[in-house]
């Protein structure tokens, strides 16, 4: 999990990874530039450089997303929440961009989702159209892309979470993407806040689960 | 309050200059005396700042005294940044409320944004993780274009700033009248979780050690905004543009992470925020309380603009500072780590052990104070007092009687008043989980946020209704304390202590003194009654506008621990079948209500009565009832009375309703609001047993899932509604008053 | 249709923190020779060409658009531009 | 030294929430000639006299001022100004 300065959802994602999940999980600097080595990457949630210019934009720029990048080609699995899709986004890594949430106000509920992909690594737990309760958290959620772009989402079937009811503007109600390969995904919902029944919902844990499942079927059969 | 050539102290007496900056002439008569000469203008702006009220607290510290702030609860009380509670497992809870209401009556978005970060460093500089955030409201009337502006961009204000700082924003009160139309009230609450070994002091020990300045530059803004917090407002005041800071939540961040991981250096000494004052306060308070002295090289300070004086450095309250007082020889340690955080750490000074206060700027001593002359010797005011003309009249007045034309609509009115609509438009816009903590987020009665690794939680909630102190300060303050513990057992937990937020008029004149001192001298009898101690605190005088006073504002920031999670109770019905149960009766008291407000646009009578004892009571025997696992729901009845503490339990659910029956004067039952009484659901098979604790439950009805409210009195039909269509007047009403033209 | 550009920017001494982790950000990105960037608002509007440009901007600008407590703003007009 | 003004804008085609925000209140305040109001950042900064402005600033913007996929920008530059 890569911490960028301003970052604070950082810790609620290791403990889902730790405490929900039981996983190993290493918060890593952005600074620390090297990324190789881990099964997964997941960016967090938060506020990097406080979002000024644009969210995302000023971490996007770090040497780390440099290494970043390279470990996507690899195809090693990337997760962005929140302020990691931004990043995610500005880095290039994801088609399209973030736009203020149409009415110009953040807004931080429980949404229901609809799980438009159970193809994906990150979603093979869930059922197809399995509608899910997930926060938001965002002032810039509104997801942007050309309609050319947007076929090609479509045609790719790329578009892996949709909301149930659009809450701040995104086209084709897009809550979360992945890219061509399938191993980078970017959602603005997160499903770090939703894996525990004491905080409201567990419907984000098949996130992780999947992710996991399917890490060690493949290193199953890769060994 | 720019000057190229420093005015000289001799004007600055002939001239009086010093009462430009807030001093009396006695002020100044002692300050002469203290210092043996005539101060210099740098000196007479560090005594003025420092003897401000908000600094020194010289009319309220009488006052102040009488608060029970005691306990085996305590760690730490009063004195500190702020006050901690122990939560068992040698952990404890910090928290701490803070005004910010001049600031945002001139510059609501930054106004409150700083309000913030100023609470949430408290927070920090005593070493603790901040955890939650909370905001205590006051408005004019929703009708003004001005009032409108106000409230959306301190709304704004708040969740630009503790968003990006990663604080879930959990709770808070908004309410509107007509007394805060030109003086807003903007209290924010921040509470942090501290290991008891990682308690920080703000201390300058150690002859000799190396004293850091950490985070932005220091620059002109907010000069004198201590002093200008103590005035009331003016015209003026909008165009003093130096009043103005601006909040930097980003840094705000860094200095979170870097000062916590300082900790955990032992080169670290001390360490404190600069709030009010800025370098001043945070300066000599760390050297006085340590018994020591401080020198600092004006030169060294981080400054963002060119040819700063000492005096602007010493009274800047530009946003983001810390001061820290580090071991000499092992400055670089602290150095580096607040160097990961791209922050830079600064030497600027060194302890002395001459208790003095020594400022150098360009080779000369701008500053040469006796340290604890600025915060011991404050003068301190007994003001007189006197009962106010209005209060007296009210007393003489018999019982308020109500005339309700139609009840159902008497009912969805007070539904659609502001103070208590649904307040979702203000917290959908907070962060309310961040940290993956928030098990109860805003709309239920208490916030809870569960302890990680532990089976344990903690309540928290704000309240006053400062209808009630302004008709009677003294029972007003009982129940602003009484409310927000009813609160807090209806969540499942036991109050533990509070901190209080004092919004009062000019204490000059003696009826606002007067409405200071009972509401005190209330609030000190609940705390005593309901074990609660008060721990911290702010005191904000002269809130004003055309020389008329607000109402008094004492706000009550409590939190409560949950012994266990399974404790955590939510004000919501929970399934159909289950019972519901009043716990008290209603006795007709209307005055400060919400009803008269609709009826007569005015408050006067008599403030409702409370009996603490009997309000310990029955919150302990609630509280009982929860942790045997016999409680579903639990609501407290406040504003609106029983008619609106049924319509919100019933909210959010897509399709419950309820049936109740009860027997009296109808207005009395649906709109009193009568204090101590909650409405709670239980299971039909828990109902003799809860009986059975809860001496004060009642049997009146039933949830439904037909999805409509039914209430009947003396077996007449009075309220028949599906609640779906009340919960959209209740949820519409803000969203539609701001729509709706000035 | 007269274009109307409206320059919004911080006054002097308010502190701009995003101007400041720009400016942190391009000498990272080894863009040193950078100072003093600081961050403003452009709106641009078009207007009919009956009215009174002047006392509108400046009506607007003090009511709505800039916020006089702590922003300065400046414009520009174009004028016979089709929209 | 030499100031710099980015104008950077949204492209056309791209949603201006914002914007529309401001329209609908102009024309609430009684402002009813005016159009297609757009928002934008507008970011100022001084550079040494012996950097090459037009080479860095539109590096600048490719890189990290502007967003392509939504913005455009352009600039000017007013010399020997003292800061
Ligand atoms: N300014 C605010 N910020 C955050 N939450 C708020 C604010 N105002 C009200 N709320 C939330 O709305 C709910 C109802 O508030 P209120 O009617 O004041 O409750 P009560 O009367 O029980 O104290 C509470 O959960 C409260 O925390
Ligand atoms: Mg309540």
């Amino acid at each position: 999990m890569i911490v960028f300065p301003g970052s604070n959802c950082d810790r609620d994602m290791y403990h889902a990874a730790k405490d929900a999940l039981g996983e190993e999980a290493e918060l890593v600097w952005y600074q620390d530039s090297h990324l190789s080595g881990y099964d997964a990457i997941l960016i967090p949630g938060g506020f990097s450089y406080g979002d000024y210019l644009r969210c995302g934009a000023i971490a996007s720029t770090s040497k780390i997303v440099d290494s970043l990048k390279r470990e996507a080609e690899r195809g090693t699995p990337i997760l962005g929440v929140c302020n990691g899709f931004q990043i995610l986004l500005e880095a290039g890594l994801l088609p399209g961009a973030l736009l203020r949430n149409e009415k110009l106000k953040f807004i931080c509920h429980h949404e229901t989702l609809v799980v438009k992909n159970n193809q994906t690594q990150f979603t093979s737990d869930y059922q197809m159209d399995e509608e899910i309760s997930i926060p938001v958290a965002h002032g810039e959620g509104n997801y942007y892309c050309d309609d050319e772009t947007l076929a090609q989402l479509k045609t790719n079937q790329q578009i892996v979470f949709t909301y149930k009811d659009n809450p701040n503007g995104s086209v084709a109600d897009i809550a979360g993407i992945i890219n061509e390969a399938g191993n980078v995904l970017g959602m603005m919902p997160h499903p770090e806040r939703a894996t525990e029944t004491i905080l409201g919902s567990m419907d984000g844990l098949k996130m992780f689960t999947s992710l996991v499942k399917n890490w060690r079927d493949s290193y199953v059969t890769n060994a | 309050m720019l000057q190229t050539h420093e005015i000289s102290p001799e004007v600055i007496e002939k001239e009086k200059l010093y009462q430009e900056m807030g001093l009396t002439d006695e002020e100044y008569q002692s300050v002469k005396k203290i210092l043996g000469r005539q101060p210099n203008y740098t000196e007479t702006g560090i005594f003025s700042v420092m003897w401000s009220e908000h600094c020194s607290y010289k009319t309220s510290k009488p006052l102040l005294r009488k608060f029970p702030t005691e306990g085996p609860q305590v760690i730490q009380g009063p004195g500190e940044g702020a006050g901690i509670i122990d939560i068992g497992d040698d952990q404890g809870i910090v928290f701490k409320i803070e005004s910010h209401n001049h600031p945002s009556a001139v510059e609501p978005y930054q106004g409150a944004a700083t309000g913030v970060g100023g609470i949430i460093r408290d927070i920090f500089s005593m070493g603790a993780r901040p955890i939650a955030s909370l905001n205590s409201l006051r408005f004019g009337p929703l009708t003004s274009g001005r009032v409108k502006y106000l409230f959306e961009e301190v709304v704004h204000g708040i969740s630009g700033y503790g968003n990006c700082v990663g604080v879930p924003t959990v709770g808070g009160e908004v309410q509107f009248d007509a007394c805060y139309e030109g003086n807003p009230l903007v209290n924010a609450m921040a509470v942090g979780l501290i290991d008891r070994k990682d308690i920080q002091q703000g201390v300058a020990k150690g002859l000799g050690n190396t004293v850091l300045y950490v985070g932005s530059k220091t620059g002109r803004d907010g000069i004198h905004g201590a002093t200008f917090a103590s005035e009331d407002l003016t015209e003026d005041s909008e165009n003093r543009r130096s009043n103005v800071q601006v909040g930097d939540p980003f840094m705000e961040k860094l200095l979170i992470e870097a000062c916590l991981e300082a900790i955990h250096c032992d080169a670290l000494v001390g360490m404190q925020d600069m709030g009010a004052a800025g370098l001043t306060s945070s300066a000599s308070e760390m050297a006085s309380k340590a018994g020591m002295g401080m020198e600092m090289n004006m030169n060294l300070i981080p400054q963002r603009e060119a040819n700063m004086t000492a005096y602007e450095m010493m009274l800047s309250e530009s946003q983001e500072r810390m001061l820290l007082v580090v071991e000499k020889g092992r400055e670089q340690e602290i150095v580096d780590i607040f160097k990961k955080y791209s922050l830079e750490a600064v030497a600027v000074g060194k302890v002395t052990d001459d208790k003095q206060f020594r400022l150098i700027h360009h080779g000369e001593v701008v500053c040469d104070i006796p340290v604890d002359s600025l915060a011991e010797d404050a003068p301190v005011y007994y003001k007189p007092s006197k009962v106010p003309a209005y209060y007296e009249a009210f007393q003489q007045m018999k019982t308020y009687q109500p005339d309700v034309e139609d009840v159902a609509e008497t009912f969805k009115q007070l539904l659609q008043q502001p103070t208590i609509a649904s307040k979702e438009y203000v917290y959908d816009q907070y962060d309310s989980m961040v940290q993956a903590n928030t098990v109860v987020s805003p709309g239920s009665d208490a916030a809870v946020i569960r302890i990680r690794d532990y089976d344990k939680a903690i309540a928290i909630t704000t309240d006053c209704n400062s209808r009630y102190i302004y008709l009677d300060p003294e029972t007003g303050g009982k129940i602003a304390v009484a409310e927000a513990a009813r609160n807090i057992y209806a969540s499942g937990a036991k109050p533990l202590a509070i901190t209080d937020g004092l919004n009062f008029g000019n204490p000059d004149k003696p009826e606002n003194f007067w409405q200071m001192e009972k509401s005190v001298e209330g609030m000190s009898a609940a705390c005593l009654a309901l074990d609660t101690p008060v721990i911290s605190g702010n005191v904000s005088l002269y809130n004003e506008s055309q020389g008329q006073a607000i109402f008094p504002t004492p706000i009550v920031g409590m939190v409560g621990l949950h012994a266990k999670t399974k404790d955590i109770t939510t004000s919501h019905f929970k399934a159909a079948g289950d019972v519901i149960l009043m716990i008290g009766e209603a006795k007709p008291e209307f005055a400060g209500s919400e009803l008269q407000n609709i009826l007569e646009h005015e408050y006067f009578g008599h403030a409702p009565s409370i009996d603490l004892d009997l309000e310990r009571k029955r919150g302990d025997a609630l509280l009982k009832a929860i942790q045997v696992g016999l409680v579903k729901s639990a609501h407290d009845v406040s504003e609106g009375g029983f008619s609106v503490a049924i319509a919100e339990s019933l909210f959010n659910q897509p399709t419950l309703g309820a049936t109740v029956d009860l027997s009296g004067d109808v207005n009395t039952v649906l709109f009193s609001e009568t204090q101590s009484r909650y409405v709670i659901s239980v299971d039909p098979a828990d109902v003799a047993e809860v009986e059975a604790l809860i001496e004060d439950a009642t049997v009146i009805g039933h949830v439904t899932e037909n999805g409509v409210l039914r209430v009947t009195v003396n077996k007449e039909a009075v309220i028949t509604e599906p609640v779906q269509a009340l919960e959209t007047l209740w949820k519409g009403a803000i969203p539609c008053l701001l729509k709706s033209k000035a | 249709m007269k274009k109307v550009s409206i320059h919004i920017t911080l006054k002097e001494g308010v502190l701009d923190p995003e101007g400041k982790a720009i400016e942190g950000s391009l000498a990272t990105l080894g863009y040193e020779g950078v100072k003093e960037v600081r961050v403003g608002k452009l709106i641009e509007m078009y207007m009919d060409d009956a009215v009174d440009v002047k006392a509108e901007v400046e009506a607007m600008c003090q009511k709505l658009l800039a916020n006089p407590v702590i922003e300065n703003y400046t414009y520009d007009v174009e004028e016979g531009v089709v929209s």
